[in-house]
Formats: C-alpha cells, structure tokens, sequence
C-alpha cells in the first residue's frame, strides 16, 4: 500500500540552490535519489520544520550556522560532511551591455544594484565578499534569497545581481561576471543525516559524496569539496 | 377565554397598555389611529417582542410572562400572522412561500405544495402561482401573504391590515372568504382602519389610542355608545364633546337641544348620526329644535349618498342623497342652513 | 447601439471614469504577463508530471478549503450578525486578526499550536499518534486559517444587511430557529455567501506562506501550485508563468461561469 | 443570567457548535503564538528603528492601499453590479484573478507592465523618466493589485442584494445619478463597504510576495512589516513573532473600534 | 393636454396598452382590479421604465418615445411619486427623506429641512420628524412618503395608492389636503380602490382592466354608465349583463322588466342601485313590477346602513337603512322577496 511506499522513500531537503542537481539525479533511475522526495525552501523554515519532526532523511544547506544549530540540538546522525562549493558571481543582463567587468563597477551612480538581504546566507556571503574588497555599493534592493535576486536580473528590472555561480549558469538569460574577490569567501554545503526518521539516508549521503553525485554537482557549476 | 393578554410595552416613546383576552372561535377587531400601537400588540402577541410586564396565556399554557421569565417562542405558538407589509420570501415563488409553513412542519415537498394549491385557490391566487414575488403587484401579494399564514391552520390568526391593498372586488370576495372561514377552532384578530370591516367581520371591537384601550365592546356597543372621538369617527358617527345643563347642550359657542335622556349634567360627548342632520338653502320653519346657519367644508360623492362636512360653529359630517344634495345647488365653501331634531342628540357621559 | 434598455440608469460620469480606470489597472498587468508567457511550450510544461500533480492538489485543497469555510464560517458569520452573545466585538476582531498576520508568521503560529510541539499539536501526537503538519490536511488548515476570515467577514456584513421581517415572518410559520436560517436566512444572503465562497477560495488557491510554513513543500502532499511556481521561478521562469496562466485561464472559466449563475436572478421591474 | 431580550431567536444548537468551533480555530493558534512570543524583548524591538521604520510603513501604506481601493473599487463593483455594458461577465472575472495570481506570480505581471522593461513602464521611464519599482508607490501598486478585488467582490455583492427601490424613488425626486450613486447607493451598501474596505486593508497589511516581486526590499522605502518579518524569520525568530504581535495587536484595535461604529444601526424591533 | 400618453408595454403576461391625456391642474383617478397594471402604467409615466411602443409627451417636451428612442430620465421629470409601498430612505431620518428632493436640486441643507419642516407640518407628520424610518408605523410611513413626493412642488404628481394605510381621520385629513392641494400648475394621477376618493377627488377617471383602459369619463358620467361590471363594482352599483327584448331583459333565467330605453335590443348591461331595491319578508304588493324571491348571502353593517347581498337568482347588492333590516327580522342565509321599479333598471349597450 501507500504507506510502505511512504516508508520507503526518503525525504530531503535542500537550499533551493541544489534544486537543478538533485532533480538530475532523481530522473536518473539508477540512483537512490529516484526514491527520494525533494523539499525546497530557505534553510532557515526547513530546519524549523526539522525541529517540528518533519520526517527529513537528509539536509543539505549552504547555511552553516542553521546546521550547526541542528547538530547541538541533536538532530545529527553523524557530523555534517561538505559536499559542494559554490562562489559569487556577479549577475548581468545577457551580453554584459554595460561593460561590467570589476566589483568597483558596481559602485556606478547609474547602475541598479540587487544583493541579497543581510541575514539570509547569500547575503551574507556578499556581504563579506564587499567588505573584504572594501567596495561601498548601493543597492535598490535587498531580496530575500538569490532566486529573487536573479529574477530581478533577468526581468531587468536592475541592472546587476550579486548571486551564487550556479545560479547564474542555470539560465541563458544572463551573464555571470567572475570577479576574483570572491575566492576571499568560501561558500561550502553541508549535508546532515537527521535523526528523526533514519533510514536510507546513508545511501543518498553516499551518493552525494560518490562518483554520480559529485558528477551531477559538476554539470551543474558546483566546485567540488 | 382562549387568550388572556395583559401586555405592558414600550415601543419608543409609546407605552402600549392593553388587557383583553378572546374566546375560541371569536374575531376580534383592532382599529385605532395611525402610530396607536395596533401592530405592536399582534407583534407581542404573535411573539416577536415580549412584554416588558404582563402575561399572555392561551388555554392553559403561558406564551409570556414578565413575572416567571417564561417565553414561548413565535414558532411554537399555534399562529398564523398576515403582515402588515405582508413579509414574503423573495426568494420564494408563490406556491412555495404558501407551501412554507407546512414544510417548515415536516410535510414533504409535493404534499405541502398540493395543500398550498389548495389554500391558494380559495383565496384566489391560483392564476400567479409560479411566480416570484417581485413579479406581484400590491394586491395580489397581500392576497399570497393571507393565503401563507392560513396554510398551516392556525387556531389564531393575527391579520395586520389584510385587506388594504385589496381591489374592491377582491376585498368583497376576501371579506366573504373572512366569514366563511370563522369556525369554532380558530380565534382571530383583525386590524383594520375600515369601519365596514370591523362592524361587520368582528364579534367584537377593541379601540386602542395612544397605546391604551378606549372601548371593547361588540359593533352594536360601540355604535350605540362610542366613547372616544376616534371611535365614533372611525364608525361613520359625529361626536362632539360639550357640556349639558338639563336639556341645553353647549358646544363650543354653539348650543343644542337634546332629547330625552338621563340625568347627567356636566361634561357629556353627543352622538349625531350624519343622517339626522338636515340640509336646507333657506332657514327652515316646523319641529326640529336646533337650526343653525354653517358653510360646506368638503363633499364627498359616492353613486349612491353625498357626505357633506360643514364648518363653524359645529364640525360634523352630514350624509344626504344625491338627489337631495342636488336640489340644494350647493358647494365647497357655499353657506347653507342645517337642523337637527332633539331627539336625534343622543348624549353619553364623557 | 448597445441593446441597454432605455430607461435603465445610465453611469454617472465620474463613476465611469474611475471604475474604467480600475479596469485597465487589472487588465494590464494580466495582458502583460500573458504577452510574455512562452505559450510554445505550454505542451511541454503541461506534460510535467510535478506540475500537474500541483496544479491538482492546489485544486483540491482549495475547493476543500473552500467547503469548510463555509461549513464553519457562515455560522460563525451568523453569530456575529444574529446572536447577543458577549464579547461579540472582540470575538469577531480575533477571528479576522489571521488575516492580517503576516502569512509566513501564520504559519508559525500554526506550527505553535498544532504542530508536533504545539500547545495541542502535542496532545493529538502523543494520544491518537496524530501529526498534521507537512500532511494534505496541514495544507488546508493553512489555507482555511488564513482565509475563512474572507468568508466570516462578508457573509456578516450580508447577515448584517438583510432584514430580519422575512425571518420574523418564517418563525410565526412555525419554522424552527435552524430551518428559519437555512430555508429563510441563507438564501436571502446567497449572494454574500458566494462572494465570500469566491474570496476564500481565491485567498486559498495563491496562499504561500503560511503553507510552506506550517505543511512543508512535499510534493504531492503539500507542494501547491503557488510554491511549485515560486521554485520555479529559480530555475525557470517561463516556466513558472506558464503555470501561472494556465491557473488564471482556469479561475477566470469559473469565475465567469459561477458568477453568471447567480447574481442577477434578484429583482424585477414593474 | 444574560440580559439577552427574552423574545430574541435563539441559535440552533448546530449553528452554535459550528461557529465555536470555528472561532477556537481562530483563537487557538494567536494564543499560541502569544505564547511563544518573548515579550520580555519588547522593549528592544521596539526601540529598534528598522523595525518601527517597517510598521510604519506598512501602516500608512496599507491605509493609501485602502483609499485608493475604496476610490476605484466602488464605482467598478457599482459598474458590475448595475450597469448593462457588454462583457461584464468577463471584465468582474479579470478584475477578480489577481486575486487568485500567486502574489509572486502578480508581482512578475506587474513587473512586466510597470516595470523598467514593461509594457507601460519603458514608456513611463523613457518619457517621463518615471521608475515605479522600488519605491514606496511601488508597494501601494503591489497592493492594490493583489488586495483591492477583495472590495470589489465584497461592493458588488453588497450592490447586487440592495433593493433598487429606494433608488428609483431618489431618481423620481429629482436626484442625478451620482447624487442617488452618493446619497442612496453607498449609504445603503455601507456595511458592505467597510467590510470590503477590512479586508482589503487586511490583505494589504500582509502583502508580501507581490510587494517584495514588485518593489523589492529596501529600508524605509519598500521593507514592509511582512518582508521584515520574513527576513528576521532566518535569522532571529523571536524578533519576528515579536513584531507580528505588535501589527495583530494593533489591528485588534483598529477591528474592534471600527465596527462597533457601523454593524448595527439598522433595524429596530416593534 | 399637458400630458399626452400612449403607453404600450410589456410586464410578464400582462400587455398594457393605455392612451389618455391630462390637462394642466387636471386629476386623475386611475382605478383598476390588483393587477390590471395601474402601478406598472404610473412607473412609465415616472420613466422608471420605458413604452415598448408609443410616445409620453409632457407639454411640448417628449419624454419618452420609441420611434425616435427620445428617453428623459425621471430626475428630469418634474415629478413626484408616492410609492405604492412607500420607499422611503431607510438610513436617513424622516426629516431628511423629505428634504432629500430639495437637497438634490441644490438646496442647502438648512434651508431643505426649514422647507421640509413646513411640509412635514401640513401633512401632520412633525411629530416624527427625528425618527428613522424603521420606527415609524405603516401609517406614519405613507404620510412621510407623501410629504417627501410633495416637497420638490412637481407639476405632475403620481400617487399609488397613498392613503391605503391611513387611518379613518387620517386619510379624511389627507383627503381634505388633497383637494386643497389642487392648483391650476399641478397635474394629478391617483390610483386607488376607494371609490370615495376616485369620484371625489378626481376630475376623471380611467378604468383599466388587464393592462387595458376599459373606460375614461368625469365621475358623474361614470355612475350614469359604467362600461364594465368592475366599474359598477367599484363606484358601488350593481352591473348585470343581459339580452334586451323590448322592454323584456334576460339576466340568466330571471327576467326583468326595464323602464324607458333606447331601442337597443341585444347584449346590454342593466344597471341597479343597491338604494333602489327594495327588501319585503313576504310577496309584496303594488307597483313595482320586478319582484322576486331570492336568499341573503352576505350582510355589511354600518352606522348608517347595511348592505345586503343577494344570491340566486340575481347577484346584487341591496342597501337598506338599519331600522328597515331589522324590521326584516332577516340573516345570511335567509329567504326573502326583492323587489326594483321598473324605472330603475337603467340599460346601455354591452
Ligand atoms: N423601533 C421603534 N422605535 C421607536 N418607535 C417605534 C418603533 N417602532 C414603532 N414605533 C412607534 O410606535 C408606535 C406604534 O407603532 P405601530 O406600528 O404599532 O402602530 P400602528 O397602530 O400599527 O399604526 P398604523 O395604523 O399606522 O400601522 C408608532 O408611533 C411608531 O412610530
Ligand atoms: N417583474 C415582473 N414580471 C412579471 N410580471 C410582473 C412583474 N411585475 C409585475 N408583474 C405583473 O404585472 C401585472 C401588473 O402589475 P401592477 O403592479 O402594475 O398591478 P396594479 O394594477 O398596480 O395592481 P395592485 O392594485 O394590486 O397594486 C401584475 O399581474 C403583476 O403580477
Ligand atoms: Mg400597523
Ligand atoms: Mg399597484
């Protein structure tokens, strides 16, 4: 019946950042991920659903911070292991017609900047990455994740974005500038099995950190650990 | 007695007073001025307010009782209410605002709508049947709401002004359907500004004022010894309050001859039926002690009889034949002669 | 010519103007958006089997919503119009007040109460093994607590307006309080009913985040069309617009239809 | 002993259990919510500008929201409901789906006429040099479109069950159609007015995705009490619960001093 | 002719179909059974609906035509309408329903409730003038109806049915108000079911049956010949229809004998007053030459007179004084002789 169904499948969740990959995997039938259920949001509402007994086998997040809360309260089968890096690119409408080329450009009086809000990962990440190149920028806005920062790139509605690399690959509709200073920060996902409903979480970890999964991260624009 | 109602109420600035009570089968007629409290009291007695003090019982059961705090609730009082502004279900056609009540009792759908067909047709609205009220004029949903409340064989039947929206023809037929329905199961009260249908269709006659109770009595009582101005206005009757000395009556500066009568000197109200009064063009000779000189304040023909109203020095309604009125080439402002035997001054005391 | 019968009312000009304006304010966005959907590849996206399970579950869970609110919300509606009970004002300012929450705090606020740690989410866990968020039903709590109060508030103000002298007339009849409300009261008021019926279930169909919240995004159970679509607008756009519009060309096939139905059947000249 | 008048209707016992049921419903998870607040931090957040900055903002722009919703929203609802002009079937569905739009999704479509590319936008910022986005009008637009069909509905359906008799006796005494429109028609139709102007006005207060699509998150000029609160969701949930209690608490206020003024004058026992 | 109509229109099942005109200062009576579409021709005449067919013309300005579409809405009308049920503004207070009119035409609001005080005043309904309507009673309520309609001073005033709810001094006080009232610039429409106010109050009277005007004449010349037997019913005489042969009429299987006529063989409609019959307990002798046996079937008593209706074999009403019914020592249901002059059974083509 459903309920054996239910009690095979693994639920996982994940930054929003991951979905493209993980969505890869799960349409691979030879991965363990076929039998996984995705579940997407910011990592802050998916580790208090976690703590609300959300029956998770795996958590991949870019937020160290929420991890680490999870691990101190229990919620860690084991400790979190990093299976991908990312790094900040700076996102522009397709064919760059402004000329951006630097993070100084960003400082342009006429140019429209979006950064994510202070607070949620992204934004925090830019965050350092300005201030370690002691760049003072100006944005119109700050958006709650880099999905919402993208789509104002895209829409064109700002004339730049600071976002993750991945992101800025996933679509044709903009141009990823890289800018050096964003080796000074290192953007790391983390992945936790959760206690609350232990079972095939082991085999998804495995996977992620094997050869098909850091296969699939690759394709997507990830760095590898 | 079948009700027993001793009502006490305010209603904004009116206190309404009125203890009565009606025996089975009986039909009792409200009349009373605009704003007395007629709608009121059948709304207390229906159960749509209650008494502020007072008690209504009907048999032995209390419907409402300001002492005990009991209170039967309108849809278990055994009523039937025609509203004054007859209250249909707009969304309802004709058939099923008549069927209402009786599903409302548990009938099924087609057993109710045959018997409202059946109520529908004695009161004559079979022909509009299928439509919606909107779709009514005045008469005809006055004639729905009559049929509504007598659907569920009521043992009272609270009639708000039936008749008033009536064509003459449909109001005779409504009177005589009235009569015909009287039985000995079934107590009404029927208000009602028409003294045609109040003499004729009660048994008796309650005359409210001002929120009180002037007169209850039957048609005849009331015609033979109206107490109040009201009640003999509304019976189609002259009154006139004065003041007898033996058999001198003043009037204002007017002074009548009154005929026999018992010793009540002081202040009297005098009856004069507008068919004792005489009209003339000149000052007429012979037997009728009072004779005065007045002017016609209004005239109101019918096929068959011309009220006249005269002015100064007494105000009252005289009724000739057209014939009669004819002959006397009067009108609206002429100055005629009038008379009145002493015999037709019949005085009451106030 | 319009075929506008001669003595109907004509518009005061001023009313004209800005409800004209009101309109156009409506229309364009809608127009722009649909000018900018990839209508190409509406195949492709309707063949997603992800999209169409959300599609279909917003559906249900909306229509579900729907169907409670009423249930629960018009007699509530009802005992705020009717009844004398005390602390009237206050009940009916608390039972709005989830309206105006923040969806995303709802949320919250829904988790503290039902969920596995709440006040009576831990009751129902430990003694019927009950857990309700990230579960169907946990969609529709969600969508009924932020919503239901669309329906109490119009479906009052309907009570509110409708005259009591047919009910009066119903009770001497000798209709019981309860056929009286759902023979007499309830019909007169259909048309509030249905507009709040229309309000809620609108509310309901693009609730966000107080689902995500309080019942998780799992697909199938509790990804709506509204968190399908906000994902997708990460990865996807277009795709996420199509969705959108085939949602909106839905509602608007029930909206025309629903409404033809039963406004304007009140009324007549003479 | 209540000092309910003895001759009032009763309510059926269903109808009774029915709205207490739901008005738990209702209160359950705001007192769980109370609960878990840490008021002892009020006095913190409270002196913390970012905060206040928001709940001013949202304040005063869900207030214009409303205005301008009552504005534009009763002469169209009075355009639907009463005039004859072709389509109105179609025109109430479309000025009704940006009610059923995800909001995100509503804030795209606005993007895509009022943005800096839109449809009208370009025009606006190329002639004018007008930019919406981003700025305080920006959220009053986001709004509006996602808030004010709430009123209409609500107006409309008020319109539609109003008696047009009063109307035509106003007309026969010489009245213009906006003197019957101002004097007779509103006047008539105000609970439903202030009903739909709650809850458009709710709505509004807890806009979030349209107005965070639309007019992004800036600092006293688009941070909403929503999207502040959603922001401090990641990072300090207490401050969130914190200040969602605050707007609940102001709007409780404003709830319960609103409609004591208007529910209730009409009728009157004999 | 002030106003020329010619109103052909369509409600529901009914096909109303009126042509008449009316002077400056004229009033007319409109009276009619419950849906012959009396409220139905005075709303088209408002403009509150338009003629499928025809034209409405006020002095040398069209309102309403269907073959040009000309259309003047009813604000631009100088009208006043008192609705059959009232309408009066229920969130404003009565005083200000009857200022509403001025208020709408401009006037400040003092200066509309000084105005409209003055008018409350003479319709007598200052005493409420802070009230809402929904305190007001049925009669209160068509009193602030009427002095609302009358306030804007119309030129063409359409009253349905505005005193049904008043009571007996009421409605005679608003009777006396309507006929001093009349003014040479002031056109009237009265629709009503009382045949009092249609024959006193009216210059003319239309008769409409079934959405058709059946007849239209002064009072008097409606009681010499009333064209219908809903005419006759409502002006209170009795209409028979019958074949004439000679001076031989077949009414059913009676046959009575008529005075001096025309040579008009054929279909003819007899008319009797109820005055002109005469009641006996046995056969009477002498003059008259008609005389019957017939049964009571219904009795109307009032101060002054009683009407009694007669079945089988001719349905008339009968009108004898008090005293003369009781003399018959008689009841519903009773058997007892008619009797009519020959002179008195007036015949006119059917
Ligand atoms: N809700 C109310 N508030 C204040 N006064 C009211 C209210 N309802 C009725 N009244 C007043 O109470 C009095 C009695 O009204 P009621 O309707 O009983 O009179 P009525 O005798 O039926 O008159 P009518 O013959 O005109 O119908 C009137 O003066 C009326 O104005
Ligand atoms: N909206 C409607 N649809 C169908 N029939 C209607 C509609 N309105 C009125 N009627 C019918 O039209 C006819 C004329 O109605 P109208 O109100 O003009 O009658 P009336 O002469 O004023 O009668 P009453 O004396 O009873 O007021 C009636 O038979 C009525 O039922
Ligand atoms: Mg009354
Ligand atoms: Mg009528």
């Amino acid at each position: 019946g459903s309920s054996d169904q239910r009690s095979e499948t693994t639920v996982v969740f994940a930054a929003s950042s991951l979905v493209d990959v993980l969505n890869d995997l799960s349409n691979d039938d030879e991965s363990a991920f076929v039998r996984a259920v995705m579940s997407f949001a910011s990592s802050a509402s998916l580790s208090a659903q976690v703590v609300d007994g959300a029956p998770v086998g795996l958590f991949v997040s870019a937020d160290r911070q929420q991890i680490d809360e999870l691990v101190a309260a229990g919620y860690g089968l084991s400790d979190p292991r990093v299976v991908a890096r990312n790094s900040l690119v700076i996102a522009v409408e397709a064919g760059n017609p402004l000329g951006i080329q630097t993070l100084d450009d960003l400082t342009r009086s006429d140019l429209l900047l979006a950064v994510a809000a202070p607070g949620v990962p992204l934004g925090e990440y830019s965050e350092a990455m300005l201030r370690a190149a002691d760049i003072e920028v100006s944005p119109v806005t700050f958006e709650a994740d880099a999905r919402a920062v993208l789509a104002k790139v895209v829409l064109g509605e700002v004339d730049a974005g600071i976002v993750y690399a991945t992101d800025a690959t996933s679509t044709s509709d903009v141009a990823a500038v890289y800018v050096p200073e964003a080796d000074a920060v290192a953007i790391e996902y983390f992945a936790l099995e959760i206690t609350t409903t232990p079972g095939r979480s082991s085999a998804l970890l495995n996977e992620l950190l094997g050869e098909r999964g850091q296969q699939a991260l690759l394709q997507r624009g990830f760095v590898l650990p | 007695m079948t009700l027993v109602a001793d009502v006490r109420r305010r209603i904004g600035s009116l206190q309404l007073d009125a203890s009565f009570s009606i025996d089975k089968g009986e039909t009792i007629a409200v009349v009373g001025p605009n704003g007395a409290g007629k709608t009121s009291l059948v709304r207390t007695i229906a159960g749509l307010a209650a008494v502020d003090e007072g008690r209504i019982a009907w048999d032995e059961f209390v419907w409402d009782e300001s002492g005990s705090g009991v209170f039967v609730s309108p849809e278990r009082r055994p009523i039937g209410y025609v509203f004054q502004d007859h209250a249909l279900f707009e969304h309802l056609s004709v058939l099923d605002n008549v069927a209402f009540g009786l599903r409302a009792s548990g009938i099924g759908r087609r057993d109710a709508r045959t018997r409202a067909r059946v109520v529908l047709e004695i009161v004559g609205g079979l022909k509009f049947e299928q439509r919606m009220p909107s779709e009514l004029s005045g008469g005809e949903s006055q004639t729905v709401a009559i049929a509504r409340a007598l659907a569920t064989e009521p043992k009272l039947m609270l009639f708000d002004e039936p008749f008033a929206a009536l064509d003459t023809s449909a109001r005779a037929e409504a009177r005589r359907l009235f009569v015909a329905m009287a039985n000995p199961s079934m107590s009404r009260i029927l208000v009602t500004h028409d003294a045609v249908e109040a003499l004729t269709l009660a048994d008796r006659i309650i005359a409210i004022e001002d929120g009180s109770i002037v007169q209850i009595g039957t048609p005849s009582e009331l015609l033979a010894m109206p107490r109040s101005h009201f009640v003999a206005e509304i019976l189609g009757l002259n009154a006139l309050s004065g003041q007898l000395n033996g058999d001198q009556l003043s009037i204002g500066s007017m002074s009548l001859t009154v005929g026999a009568h018992e010793a009540l000197d002081g202040n009297v109200i005098a009856i004069i039926r507008p068919r004792s009064v005489s009209l003339h063009q000149t000052r007429p000779e012979g037997s009728p002690r009072n004779v005065w000189n007045s002017s016609v304040v209004a005239v109101d023909r019918t096929a068959d009889r011309v009220r006249v109203q005269l002015g100064a020095p007494l105000n009252i309604s005289v009724e000739v034949t057209p014939a009669g009125f004819d002959a006397l080439h009067t009108e609206v402002g002429a100055d005629l002669w009038a008379s009145v035997k002493a015999s037709e001054v019949a005085v009451h005391p106030a | 010519m319009t075929t506008r019968a001669r003595h109907e009312q004509r518009a005061p000009l001023l009313l004209a103007v800005l409800g004209t304006l009101a309109v156009i304010f409506f229309v364009l966005p809608l127009f722009a958006l649909a000018v900018r959907v990839p209508w190409s590849s509406l195949v492709d996206v309707l063949g997603n089997e992800a999209t169409t399970e959300a599609l279909m579950l917003s559906i249900i869970t909306s229509v579900i919503t729907t169907a409670i609110a009423v249930i629960f919300g018009v007699p509530l509606a009802w005992l705020l119009a009717r009844s004398t009970m005390p602390g009237r004002q206050m009940i009916r300012a608390i039972c709005t007040l989830s309206m105006v929450l923040p969806p995303v705090v709802a949320g919250v606020a829904l988790l503290a109460s039902l969920g596995r740690r709440g006040v009576v989410g831990q009751l129902l866990n430990d003694w019927i093994g009950l857990r309700l968020p990230f579960t169907m039903p946990a969609v529709v709590i969600a969508q009924l607590f932020v919503a239901m109060p669309f329906l109490v508030l119009t479906v009052e103000s309907g009570f509110a307006r409708s005259s009591t002298t047919a009910e009066e007339a119903a009770r001497t009849l000798g209709a019981s309080p309860w056929y009286v409300f759902s023979r007499v009261t309830v019909p007169a008021t259909r048309s509030a009913i249905l507009a709040g019926a229309v309000l809620t279930w609108a509310r309901a169909l693009g609730e966000f985040g107080a689902t995500i919240t309080f019942a998780g995004n799992f697909p199938g159970a509790t990804r709506t069309l509204p968190i399908a679509t906000y994902l997708a607008l990460e990865t996807n756009v277009d795709d996420a617009l199509l969705i959108s519009m085939l949602m909106v060309m839905l509602s608007l096939v029930i909206l025309v239809a629903l409404r033809g139905r039963w406004i304007g059947a009140i009324g007549g000249a003479r």
